[in-house]
């Protein structure tokens, strides 16, 4: 259903850099089609990252976040080899997972 | 009489409580914070996440462009130096919806998050920093938006 | 409480012009520098290489036999030298235009339905995340159209006059905007797309991902989005102007290297 | 069908003059180029094919040579011809209304609903800095920032500001009228503001209350 994410995870030192790229459209519910009706709200509610399995950092998003919506965070304590993975959550109960490896 | 604000400001406070003592893991805190989403300002959005009123702090920053070329994408960051930071905040000021981004960070990842929000008009963006012992501190920086293209 | 601020909006008159501006300008490209690490166009190019190789269409075939302009198969490069001359459709084509062919010949889609479809909608969106794909695959490399069939010479020709063209409720042509150095739309840089306008401008810079719309937009939809505003009628997709004028541009900028896929206002 | 008889013809001619190297000459190109236009296009809601018709001012500027001084002259004549005085010698409305009209670049793309020129912005910010408080603003045309004001306009209805008025809106209605292959569009001949928005527009450069001539 909805595309993949890109998640770079990249170690410098004991430090590794998460860059994470969302396919979502994060409609307001705020816009107007052409018609004239309300576009409904549509957006990534939340995300949760995990190291290694562990949950590291959680975040409630609103419909304020842009579309196709960017992350960046930095684990402590990580290093090539590791896994991480993100899995976001949408108001209309969509859900995706991605994993990637830390180079 | 306690309104429904409340009641849900003070359950998030319990269930983040309760996670900050490990008695929960942080993706049980799930339900999405409505009322703090719903709120106009950012000190409505901090209380209703549990939090009293925010004071300005050098330790709190907020990074993003001085001018925006296009208010649909601007990237942002919030981030603190201080020890014991329960959450990060992301607010546009004069957004329909303030509050942006809520960041339940843990000691593995660095209080320094870097997300894009959106911008209806030029606007202060807010970077707050939750601690874990009730106090709240915040940064700001106006980020100016301007009309571009042909404008069609 | 009055008088001080008025003291300040008359200091900032003074010191307006030049130095506003340079600031201005330094602000965009602040704003431009930190878009550039995390553009979303790298989730379009992920589905593209997906598209490539999955078998799709009536005749459940992928495109890895698609012949860009360099043989079946050969992706690298191939960005830097459309359009150009295909023996096979007797056409110059651009890009996207030959994906359609090849998505016609190899996987049984029906050409003309791919390219009515709207952008963004269906089998278009999927040539463009091709396209996208495809581009990347060529960043860094330098722009070297053939010009050796008489076709792809005639192609250069037509496109340089539908540039200079002038018509519509507004008297626009593409060299309205685009005929001089340093010319700005509202806060936005136009390209002297007359000549080589540098590395990673103009016709080296798309494919892109327009933020203005959370939207990828390929060479096609930027020249069907400038004759829109230029009050033309509507170009057809792969039509033979929207092609010459590729042609040109990408003749034009012989020796630019090539940004693509790169973010845009 | 056009494209595959076009590329015929033109291999043909090479092969024909296979030896001297020649394509096909400028005139060729110049009709090639006219075909392909006109086969490229489609009607689209309000933008209908019939905007690819050039009238004579618009030809003689579509190449990236400059018409011969006789040519410009009578495009300019031709343009000068056109303009409509506004009724009642009413020529300045209200800045506010202008400085609106002058933000918006709305209007007559096949995007657009209406060829009604309530309906139309005059996009001219995409290409003047004209109020110096906005900073995104174009520079295809010159600055407008005190536009008045450098003029030594300090009445708009006193007779000595006549010239300056009624050049500016000449230079609205038809620019053509000063410089034969102005970018500029023609807002008052080609119908894409109306007489009171032209005002709006000349109260915007012109008013010395205007934000413009401060």
């Amino acid at each position: 259903m909805s595309d993949p994410m890109r998640i770079r995870a990249q170690a410098a030192g004991d430090k590794v850099t998460v860059r994470v790229l969302m396919s979502h459209e994060m409609e307001t519910g705020q816009r107007k089609d052409a018609a004239g009706k309300v576009i409904p709200a549509w957006f990534i509610q939340e995300v949760t990252a995990t190291h290694n399995g562990k949950t590291v950092l959680t975040a409630d998003w609103g419909p304020s976040i842009a579309k196709n919506p960017f992350l960046q965070f930095v684990v402590k304590g990580g290093k090539v080899g590791d896994k991480v993975a993100v899995t976001w959550t949408d108001n209309k109960g969509g859900k995706r997972t991605d994993e990637a490896t830390v180079s | 009489m306690q309104t429904r604000r409340e009641m849900l400001a003070r359950s998030a406070t319990v269930a983040g409580l309760l996670a900050g003592a490990g008695f929960l893991p942080l993706s049980a805190m799930a339900a999405w914070p409505q009322a703090a989403f719903d709120s106009k300002n950012m000190a409505d959005a901090v209380k209703a996440l549990g939090g009293g009123a925010p004071v300005e702090s050098k330790d709190v920053s907020v990074s993003g462009p001085d001018i925006a070329e296009n208010g649909a994408v601007v990237p942002v960051g919030c981030a603190t130096t201080l020890p014991g930071v329960k959450r990060l905040l992301l607010l546009v000021e004069k957004n329909p919806s303030v509050l942006a981004a809520v960041f339940n960070v843990t000691d593995a990842v660095e209080a320094n998050l870097n997300t894009r929000v959106k911008m209806g008009q030029s606007s202060n963006v807010f970077a707050v920093a939750m601690m874990n012992d009730g106090k709240v501190f915040f940064a700001a920086k106006e980020i100016k938006v301007t009309l571009g293209g042909c404008g069609g | 409480m009055v008088k001080p601020s008025l003291i300040g909006l008359a200091a900032l008159a003074l010191c307006a012009g030049a130095q506003a501006q340079k600031s201005t300008a330094d602000g965009i490209a602040e704003y431009r520098k930190m878009l550039e690490d995390g553009n979303p166009a790298e989730l379009y190019e992920a589905k593209g290489e997906a598209l490539w190789k999955q078998k799709r269409g009536p005749k459940n075939a992928s495109l890895e036999q698609c012949d860009l302009g360099q043989g079946p198969g050969v992706v690298k490069g191939v960005f830097v030298t459309l359009p150009r001359y295909f023996a096979d459709t007797q056409k110059v084509q651009d890009l996207e235009s030959r994906l359609v062919s090849c998505m016609a010949m190899l996987q049984g889609f029906d050409a003309a339905e791919v390219a009515k479809t709207p952008f963004g909608r269906g089998e278009m969106a999927n040539v463009t995340a091709l396209a996208t794909w495809i581009a990347s695959v060529s960043r860094g490399m330098r722009f070297n159209l053939p010009q050796s069939h008489p076709a792809e010479r005639q192609s250069y020709e037509v496109g340089k006059r539908a540039f200079f063209f002038r018509a519509g409720s507004h008297d626009f042509s593409c060299a309205t905007c685009h005929a001089e150095d340093g010319k700005r739309i509202r806060l936005q840089d136009l390209p002297n797309l007359t000549k080589n306008p540098g590395d990673g401008i103009g016709f080296a810079a798309w494919p892109a991902y327009r933020v203005s719309n959370g939207q990828m937009w390929g060479m096609q939809l930027r020249l069907n989005d400038c004759f829109r505003q230029q009050r033309f009628p509507y170009p057809g997709f792969g039509s033979e102007v929207t092609i010459a004028l590729a042609t040109y541009m990408g003749v034009n900028a012989k020796g630019a290297e090539s940004i693509a896929p790169s973010i845009k206002r | 069908m056009h494209l595959t008889r076009l590329i015929v013809g033109g291999a043909a001619a090479t092969a024909l003059l296979a030896g001297c190297a020649t394509g096909p000459s400028p005139a060729e190109l110049d009709a090639q180029a006219r075909q392909a236009i006109q086969s490229s296009f489609r009607d689209q809601g309000i933008a209908k094919t019939d905007r690819l018709n050039q009238d004579p001012a618009l030809a003689a500027c579509s190449t990236d040579k400059a018409p011969d001084e006789a040519a410009a002259d009578r495009v300019m004549a031709d343009a000068l011809f056109t303009v409509k005085w506004p009724a009642g010698g009413q020529f300045v409305g209200d800045w506010r209304r202008g400085e609106a009209i002058a933000q918006s670049g709305r209007g007559m793309t096949w995007t657009d609903n209406s060829t009604d020129p309530k309906d139309n912005g005059g996009n001219c910010y995409n290409c003047h800095q004209i109020d110096q408080k906005e900073i995104s603003y174009g520079t295809i045309g010159p600055s407008l920032w005190n536009y008045g004001k450098n003029r030594g306009i300090t009445d708009v209805a006193s007779p000595a500001t006549a010239p300056i008025v009624h050049y500016t809106w000449v230079k609205l209605w038809n620019p053509r009228a000063y410089s034969a292959c102005s970018n500029m569009p023609r807002f008052g001949h080609k119908g894409l503001l109306n007489e009171q928005q032209l005002r709006d527009v000349m109260a915007l450069l012109l008013d010395p209350k205007s934000p413009v001539n401060q």
